[in-house]
């Protein structure tokens, strides 16, 4: 067979999403593969646009809480946490210790159960089916938890500007404490069946690098940056509410691909276990409420108030005019300085590793597009 | 183009637009036949077909946003969705009914209404969650949410809920099956598009 | 029972058209005919049992109940699915190829099905025996590859990008695995001295259990070269990657709806029986007992090649449900740094033993 | 530089045996998975296992509670602060009445818009309005997803005490 001259190969350009299986949501990557491999990946977003931070500003403080949930729905409590903190910091008010513990409580099963879909979606992404029903089948538990105390399943509404909307049910402890001591069974069971089989390691080992710097330059924060080898952890380098008290590890990785972050992440449910141990041995008795005005009506001043959410530092940027509503409110959302490092890590990579990197980011489209 | 425009524009969409109940095959039988034997036989393939379709609604993958979360959760283990029948297809081309789970955005309407306009007759919309109905809590604040995705597709049944318990995602899915079960061949048959008012009316919940 | 029947019918019809002097040729080709139809029900039905069977052990694997709804545990979920496909709109999306969007399904399902003519159901009761008694393991394999031909009318013909993705994917995977395949099927017949797979069978039924190829050493490779070369033969997980969801949507079938997305989805379950079937037949000693021969408990063979089958089935389900997808490169690399050389090696082992043993 | 597989023999056996035995404790933890008692909930059978039901807060549809001493038979006062307070807006009362004796005589509340945050239980002075456990509202039309006040009535008849969860708190000696 002789080379015909005239055969030319053809650059595919792909449109995957916004309706995809695999993209997490409502987002459309504009692809030109060359057959299998990636030349370029356009991330475009703001499907999911829903101007949570355009709403702020015609709500009043306390109407505008139940919007945060709404913001990144898999960890609403994290969102709460720092909006209700930057709220609180205007006003001037400390929470009271009990209220501190169980919101740091809180914060951490949400992470959990947010690392827990990232966990199943990520081999989902790989084809592996099964342990995303395994994930989701644990995340029910923390669920059942949270119905339990806030009475809602995803979207909580929780916490309160001074407090919580109610204190712990009976019963709480007891339900987490039997999740604690099962949890790290599952986690291991995981572990084996989807972090140390082979194919998913061949699938992951090597695959979408991120290097530090680019990692630190792009905004990277959270899991995805310590996967990049930075020790960078808001509970750690700028510690708040009872975090200072608490013993655990900042799980780091020098690899930089997926496996990195994966591991990470699976170490840091496990930290999660730990911390949350410790918060139900020294949980302390005592009131949960601050008494706030009823109206808030907090002075004139703008204040940045960070947290670590299970996608990275989760900021709230508040502006007050003295008036009820809020005069300017800017979500720092973790998700969209992630997916920035999108296209660089798809460098050479193929069609099969582009879902498998977007999963290893655990992007969440509401955080993104807000 | 301002939001009132584009608002006007979805709400012309093809999805609403007035058009005759076209019932081919009945008015064929009843012509035809003078009615009797061969009305009969269409009212028994009719429960043949419908128990078909009511027992097997394959789902299109359809998550905008925290609706969507749940979504999974219904299929995952505790709730399994896949007794009912129902499994989840990528795309639109294997699917019955289209759950829309989540806030449907401006900039997403068009590709909702594609998508929609790509799944096989019969078929079938669920809207999820309050976002879904009624644009929710962003009907009154939001300038980017398209207020009820049945502007833009006609909806089959409304599951209220910020997001809905997988329960009521459950039942949703068995009143979506009670409707099948009412319809009749010679309703779907011809029908390039259903038109949603005319299409309530003839079938109802209890 | 299978050759009772099918004996008994063949005197019956050679009686009256004996009696009514027509040509003899006739009844053979009226067995042909009822064999055909009675293959293409079978594969029906086996297909709709074994989605169901895998929906079934996918919920239990994963702590779920799978379909319970539609009658007893659910057993008629399947049927009401093909009811359901056969009423939805037969859709060609604009910019389609018509005649190879139509013929792929087709194509696949009959070439499906023509691999089931040469299975020594049970003693003596093959369809296409001629065929088997020549060419039997040939003809698998020929008929085997050809199943990407529809794979590839089907991606081509839907004008879909992730189709022909798909499609693309799916030419490379097959054609590379019919190798290994290949070389772990010549291992067995270099024992066996035979290309027919009621001969194999035949030289596996004395002992039962004890006989079975199964449990000679020299055929281990082969065996395992098998089952992954087979797998990625029909395209199921690790090897999924024609249709892999989580990346090319539904992969070659994404513009299918209706009919014809049900013959492609019967047909890989078909191809997938197949598969068990030949792995039975080529391992566990197909039709006959393990119980030794003649069989003491004087079950049918085709019910003992059944079941080997199912279990072999059974097995690849659960090894779908545990392992993640390969990646192209991975799936390449796999089949020809890794599985060639074993084959290579399988076949010197079993050339070895051929000689002494 | 990575050292892929396939750069030398050894490390290929040694890979392939390790992947072998990874997938074979794969198909170890689904067989066990398999044989597991499964966490299914078969939710409409209500046999199956009872505690299914949401929990006692679940943040449900609405009822309004009743009063018999109180003109139109509810406690609600009609101070319109739910209305108020609602961030969608979805709750429209028609008071009437002058001040003991003011009460609703229209009470809509659209559940098709609700987020149901339970700002209005919170706000509500009287602890008159509620919500219930109750999930099974899914509808074919939009008009019925819309509460009115006798709907709420009905509702909320069966209701003897406002339901506010206890605050029975768990500290880390005593209750936990």
């Amino acid at each position: 067979m002789t080379w015909d001259p005239t055969c030319v190969t053809e650059e595919l350009v792909v449109n995957m999403g916004p309706q995809h299986p695999s993209t997490h949501g409502v987002l459309r990557l504009i692809l030109r593969l060359d057959g299998e491999r990636v030349l370029e990946v356009r991330p475009d977003i703001g499907f999911l646009h829903s101007s949570l931070e355009k709403i702020a500003e015609r709500l009043d403080y306390r109407q505008y809480l139940p919007y945060t949930d709404r913001y990144d729905y898999l960890c609403a409590m994290a969102n709460e946490l720092a909006y209700v903190r930057a709220v609180e910091s205007l006003l001037g008010v400390e929470p009271t210790p009990r209220c501190q513990w169980i919101r740091v409580m809180m914060a951490e099963m949400n992470r959990i159960a947010s690392h827990l879909v990232y966990y199943g979606a990520l081999g989902m992404d790989t084809g592996a089916t099964t342990v995303f029903l395994y994930c989701f089948r644990e995340r029910e538990r923390i669920l059942q938890l949270f119905e339990d105390a806030s009475g809602q399943r995803l979207l909580y509404h929780y916490f309160r500007i001074g407090g919580l909307r109610n204190d712990l049910p009976p019963g709480f402890c007891e339900g987490l404490r039997s999740f604690l001591d099962e949890f790290p069974r599952r986690v291991a069971e995981y572990d084996a069946l989807l972090t140390r089989n082979r194919i998913f390691r061949s699938r992951t080992e090597g695959v979408g690098y991120l290097s530090p710097e680019a990692a630190l330059s792009y905004g990277v924060t959270g899991p995805t940056l310590r996967g990049s080898g930075v020790s960078y952890d808001l509970r750690r380098a700028a510690p708040y509410y009872v975090y200072p008290e608490l013993e655990f590890d900042v799980p780091t990785r020098p690899e930089g691909d997926v496996m990195a972050r994966h591991l990470v992440r699976q170490e840091e449910m496990l930290q999660s276990v730990h911390l949350l141990h410790q918060c139900l041995d020294r949980l302390p008795p005592g009131e949960i409420n601050v008494k706030v005005p009823r109206k808030l009506k907090p002075d004139p001043g703008e204040i940045y108030v960070r947290i670590e959410s299970p996608r990275g530092e989760l900021g709230v940027y508040l502006i007050s005019d003295g008036s009820e509503k809020p005069y300017r409110l800017h979500w720092r959302a973790p998700s969209f300085h992630n997916l920035q490092a999108y296209p660089e890590m798809c460098q050479g990579a193929y069609v099969a590793d582009l879902v498998a990197i977007l999963g290893s980011l655990d992007i969440i489209l509401g955080d993104v597009d807000r | 183009m301002g939001l009132r425009e584009l608002e006007d524009r979805l709400r012309q969409l093809p999805g609403n637009l007035p058009r005759a109940p076209e019932q081919p095959l009945r008015r064929w039988a009843q012509t035809h036949h003078e009615g009797g034997l061969s009305v009969a036989f269409i009212n028994v393939v009719d429960k043949v077909l419908d128990t078909g379709r009511a027992c097997s609604t394959w789902g299109l993958q359809f998550g905008l946003a925290c609706c969507a979360i749940e979504m999974m959760a219904v299929g995952a283990s505790r709730y399994d969705l896949d007794r009912f029948g129902v499994f989840f297809r990528g795309s639109p081309r294997q699917a019955d009914a289209m759950l829309v789970a989540g806030t449907l955005t401006l900039k997403m309407a068009d590709v909702l209404r594609r998508l929609y306009d790509q799944m096989p007759e019969p078929r079938y919309v669920i809207a999820v969650g309050n976002c879904a109905i009624s644009g929710g809590r962003f009907y009154h604040h939001a300038y980017s949410v398209v207020r009820g995705v049945d502007r833009v597709v006609p909806v089959d049944i409304y599951v209220p809920g910020c997001p809905p318990r997988p329960e009521s995602f459950i039942d949703a899915i068995r009143k979506l099956h009670q409707l099948m079960r009412r319809e009749s061949i010679a309703d779907t048959i011809g029908h390039g598009e259903r038109q949603h008012e005319d299409f309530f009316r003839k079938r109802e919940l209890p | 029972m299978l050759s009772f029947i099918a004996n008994w019918l063949r005197d019956l019809l050679t009686a009256w058209f004996q009696a009514w002097h027509v040509p003899l040729v006739f009844v053979d080709i009226l067995a042909w005919i009822v064999g055909g139809v009675a293959i293409l029900i079978l594969v029906m039905v086996v297909a709709l049992v074994f989605i169901y069977l895998e929906r079934k052990i996918s919920g239990y694997i994963q702590s779920r109940l799978g379909p319970e709804r539609v009658g007893p545990w659910g057993i008629f979920q399947t049927a009401m699915d093909a009811l359901k496909l056969l009423q939805k709109e037969d859709i060609v999306p604009a910019g389609a190829d018509k005649i190879l969007h139509t013929l792929g399904p087709i194509a696949f399902f009959v070439v499906g099905l023509l691999g089931y003519l040469v299975i020594p159901w049970e003693e003596g009761g093959t369809i296409a025996r001629m065929v088997d008694a020549h060419v039997g393991v040939l003809y698998v394999l020929a008929f085997g590859s050809l199943s990407v031909i529809g794979i590839l009318m089907g991606g081509w013909g839907s004008n879909n990008k992730w189709s022909l993705l798909g499609a693309l994917r799916g030419a490379a995977q097959m054609i590379s695995y019919e190798v290994p395949m290949l070389l772990a099927v010549v291992c067995v017949v270099l024992l066996a001295g035979s290309l027919s797979l009621s001969t194999i069978v035949d030289q596996q039924k004395t002992l039962g259990l004890l006989s079975w190829n199964l449990w000679r050493p020299w055929l281990w490779l082969p065996v395992i070269l098998y089952l992954i070369a087979a797998t990625a033969e029909v395209n199921r997980t690790p090897f999924d990657l024609p249709e892999a969801e989580s990346e090319l949507v539904a992969g070659y079938h994404t513009e299918y709806s209706g009919m014809k997305f049900a013959f492609f989805f019967l047909a890989e379950y078909g191809n997938f029986f197949l598969v068990g079937l030949i792995f039975s037949v080529l391992f566990l000693g197909g039709w006959s007992s393990p119980f030794g021969y003649p069989d003491p408990l004087r079950i049918p063979g085709v019910i003992w090649l059944l079941g080997k089958a199912t279990v072999t089935v059974f097995f690849l389900m659960w090894v779908r449900w545990t392992l993640p997808r390969l990646r192209v490169d991975q799936l390449m690399s796999l089949c020809w740094k890794v599985l060639l050389p074993v084959g290579f090696l399988s076949l010197l082992i079993a050339g070895t033993a051929a000689l002494y043993v | 530089m990575r050292k892929r597989y396939g750069d030398n023999l050894w490390d290929l056996l040694r890979i392939l045996a390790a992947g072998a035995w990874s997938i074979l404790v794969g198909l170890y933890i689904t067989g066990i998975n398999l044989i597991r008692p499964g966490v299914c909930e078969r939710y409409p059978r209500r046999d199956h296992r009872p505690d299914y039901q949401p929990r006692p807060g679940y943040r449900g549809d609405f009822a309004l509670l009743s009063d018999p001493e109180r003109p139109g038979g509810l406690r609600c006062i009609a101070c319109l602060q739910c209305q108020n307070i609602c961030p969608d807006q979805c709750i429209h009362i028609t008071p009437e009445g002058k001040g003991k004796d003011r009460h609703p005589v229209q009470f809509r509340i659209d559940t098709g818009l609700c987020q149901f945050c339970w700002l209005c239980v919170e706000v509500c002075p009287v602890a008159a309005i509620t919500m219930t456990p109750d999930y099974e509202t899914a509808t074919d039309q939009p008009q019925k997803l819309i509460r009115d006040l006798d709907t709420l009535r009905e509702r909320g008849r069966n209701i003897p005490e406002p339901q506010r969860v206890e605050p029975v708190g768990c500290v880390a000696d005593g209750g936990a």
